[in-house]
């Protein structure tokens, strides 16, 4: 019996999304699974992602790991957005396995994002 | 912290505190309450004052009651106990959907072992229609169990009546009481009840102790599930837990005196939650606001439940029942209430207490209506 | 009165009382320890601090404990538990008739339910004999549950030796450790030992709480006695009771700590009343000297028990075992051992405890020898 | 579930039996049953009981019935001994009903002793 269901690093993800809402006009690309909606938009210039918003319902995890995939790859190459894995994230949050397919979706949905961008 | 989940458990209240500290130690009456010798009489004493306490709130000889771990234990005493004693005359069972675990996973563990059971299906407000009962009573039922006031929405069954159903049927009827012991009026004495769990930690009782009560009529026998030092007439043996026994008669002595005051508090309070909240644009309210007041479960659209939950912080609520919301299962009860999984999902379970105060509320309130702007800032469109 | 039935019971130790206050009350950490907001992970870190002191003290992982409300429930749910879980294997048991209650009638009930039960015999001095048991394995052989010290005579059954007989031929082992938890070594991550059924009221700790040992081993399994809210990996359902872990916990830490002193402070007590008591014509030891030193238990001619424990006030000491001693029969365990329903009739035992002190055990003993004289004093000459 | 198995009368007289003894010559009966023996001594004169005393070996009860008859009949006829019945010393010492055999044990003994000493 652990005593914590979220790590220190999801209560302060959830607890202040500094990332969270739209881009007006923005790129942006929508998966719906798993019980599960995220969404996240982009601007992008010369092959690097200038800002990285989402909207998420979902689990303090799923939010929690929608923030953390915007502060990581905001004012990087769209590139490295393309080879995410939901893995480590999972781990560097605490993500229970039993969450792993709600995660997933944020995978699809960041690897959506980035092939469409890739294609601009 | 914001405590507003007394339907989960209560703290014990500092005068019960004081009892059980009492039968602890080397210098109080620590013995076993089995032993012969002057020390054991003293701890006898104190279970036998208990039983009177706890008696005279229900209206029950005491002995009639039969000292267990919690509701979950006399739940399973009565309805296993119940179902193998009279197996030999039937094995058709009765009861529903909205029950407690205890209950319904009995029933459950049941049907694996030979008997039969009719889940009846609650109305909207997860009543029970009463002629819904008659109808599923048949020559071999032998048992109804339907619950006091429910766990997660306070609805209030009319145990009275459907109590005279199963007399007339010489069917037995069992009531989980563990949320109405203490809180509203219940009188064994009067009421058709044959067996009726009761448990100490909703009542300002410390948990690890509950009761059963077995009304004195002929037919109405249960059989033990564990067996050993001949304690409690054989039905349930082992050391009794004296301390925990004397706080539960305390905690019910308690309960006798302030029930009608508490009641007052709890209605006053759900008032002004509810008023605070009912306006949220949907918001809406699961069971019925004529229920017991200390309950009340709310539902809203386009929230997650467990994110709702944490962004309530610091309030302490539940989502679904307390005893269940390790998983994440959306609320069976509110299932079959006829709820989708949506909204069962996103249910808050507000629960009020005798050292609530109208500064808990008004917080409460405020927590939940900032707690669904923000979520809902942050979700999507939702899906077409 | 001088307290020396500390085999019947114990009083909390004060730690441990104020470690259970501390989580009783609105002020303290009373949450339900499965409800999922702050207030209730504080309550399951309480837990989960008990069960790394509690399996500490045995050396088992913590995940292996299930808490229950006291070794009458662990015995039941292990030895029902594992008969029932191992059924479509075999249905045969084995234990002995000086066994506790808990045990034997448990074991008695299966019998009703279509197992059958080799009953091993004792010796004079109440212990297995190793070649006996290997005789009574069978193929159909499920379940063996033999205790560590005996409640009675505080005879140890050599546990170690017992386990790897059964560990040969693929039985499970069951061991009683209601009365040596705590008091004699007991490493089950070493010993081969399946189940073990603890209480924590012989140890200093609440009553009310025991737990189950349940090795991490194939075929090592259980079927749950009674069926609810899935906590306890559905083995043991109901609302922990938290603050009777954290105190069995608590207990079990200090008993870690002060295991040796006890047993040398015991063994002093144990000498200074059997050399006191030893030359009382007609008085001979139930047991072996050898056995645990908390409990001396003596025979003693022409002299009648129940008589001889009321002219003992106000010591208080007991006759037969605590949990039986309602009834008026002479112990079974002793009349196991050989003794006449004369002898078992009149055997007083003593138990000693951490508080007892030098002067109890003299006081106990100048009782004694008066009360047999007295009683000797107005007695017939037997009759021819 | 009562928490007294002794009332304060049989502590009483159990704890303090001014008539356990016996008398040197005197009339004396004995009966063995039911796992209980009590034996009765009587020095009689006139038709009189001029002392009583009682030998046992019993639970409380067989004792403190014992010295509670003999405190009731010593100074009284013998034709009143004659007469004497467990049941109201049951109920005046609260014996529990499943002993009534043990103290039946000393009406046995009482009415032998009776007949005995009307004889002479
Ligand atoms: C209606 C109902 N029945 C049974 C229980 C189980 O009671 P306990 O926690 O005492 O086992 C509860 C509370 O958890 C309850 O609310
Ligand atoms: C050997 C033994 N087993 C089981 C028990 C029963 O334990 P509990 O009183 O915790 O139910 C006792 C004590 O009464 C005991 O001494």
């Amino acid at each position: 019996m652990t005593s914590e269901i979220y790590s220190a690093r999801v209560r302060k993800l959830f607890g202040n999304p500094a990332h969270a809402g739209s881009l007006a006009g923005a790129h942006a690309a929508r998966v719906d699974d798993q019980g599960v909606s995220v969404q996240f938009f982009a601007d992008v210039a010369d092959g690097r992602i200038l800002e990285l918003r989402f909207l998420a319902w979902g689990c303090p995890h799923v939010i929690a790991a929608a923030e953390a995939l915007c502060a990581q790859y905001e004012r990087r190459p769209v590139s490295e957005l393309k080879s995410f894995e939901a893995g480590q994230l999972m781990q560097s949050l605490s993500v229970p396995v039993e969450k792993t397919g709600r995660i997933l979706v944020i995978e699809d949905a960041a690897r959506s994002l980035a092939e469409m961008l890739g294609k601009i | 912290m914001i405590y507003l989940d007394y339907a989960a458990t209560t703290p014990v209240d500092s005068r019960v505190a004081a009892t059980i500290l009492a039968l602890l130690t080397a210098d109080g009456d620590f013995a076993n309450p089995s032993s012969n010798h002057q020390a054991g009489l003293r701890s006898r004493a104190h279970v036998a004052h208990a039983a009177e306490r706890l008696g005279a709130l229900i209206n029950a000889h005491p002995d009639r009651l039969i000292w267990t771990s919690g509701a979950t234990e006399s739940d399973n005493l009565a309805i296993i106990g119940a179902a193998r004693a009279r197996a030999h005359r039937g094995r058709h069972l009765i009861t529903m959907p909205t029950e407690h675990k205890a209950v319904t996973d009995t029933f459950a563990a049941l049907e694996q072992q030979g008997f039969e059971v009719s889940w009846l299906a609650p109305d909207s407000r997860g009543l029970l229609e009463i002629a819904q009962l008659e109808a599923a009573i048949r020559e071999d039922t032998q048992l109804v169990s339907i619950m006091h006031v429910n766990n997660e929405t306070g609805i209030v069954q009319d145990i009275a009546q459907i109590g005279a159903v199963c007399r007339q049927h010489d069917v037995l009827y069992h009531v989980d009481a563990a949320q109405s012991l203490g809180k509203l009026p219940l009188d064994v004495g009067n009421l058709p009840i044959d067996l009726m769990s009761m448990t100490a930690h909703k009542v300002y009782g410390p948990k690890g102790v509950g009761a059963l009560f077995i009304a004195d009529r002929p037919g109405c026998h249960i059989e033990p599930l564990t067996y050993g030092g001949g304690q409690q007439k054989r039905l349930r043996p082992g050391t009794l837990a004296a301390p925990l026994i004397a706080g539960f008669g305390h905690a019910a002595e308690i309960a006798s005196s302030c029930q009608a005051d508490d009641l007052k508090h709890l209605a006053e309070l759900r008032d002004q939650l509810w008023g605070g909240i009912r306006d949220v644009p949907g918001v809406t309210l699961n069971g019925d606001i004529d229920g017991f007041p200390g309950i009340l479960n709310v539902s809203v659209d386009g929230v997650e439940g467990e994110s709702l939950l944490l962004a309530l912080e610091p309030l302490c609520v539940a989502t679904g029942s307390a005893c269940n919301s390790k998983s994440q299962e959306p609320s069976g009860v509110l299932r079959a209430m006829g709820l989708s999984d949506m909204q069962a999902q996103s249910a808050i379970r507000f629960s009020l207490g005798r050292p609530t105060r109208g500064e808990d509320v008004a917080a409460a309130v405020e927590l939940y209506c900032n707690a669904i702007s923000r979520l809902r800032g942050i979700a999507p469109e939702p899906p077409a």
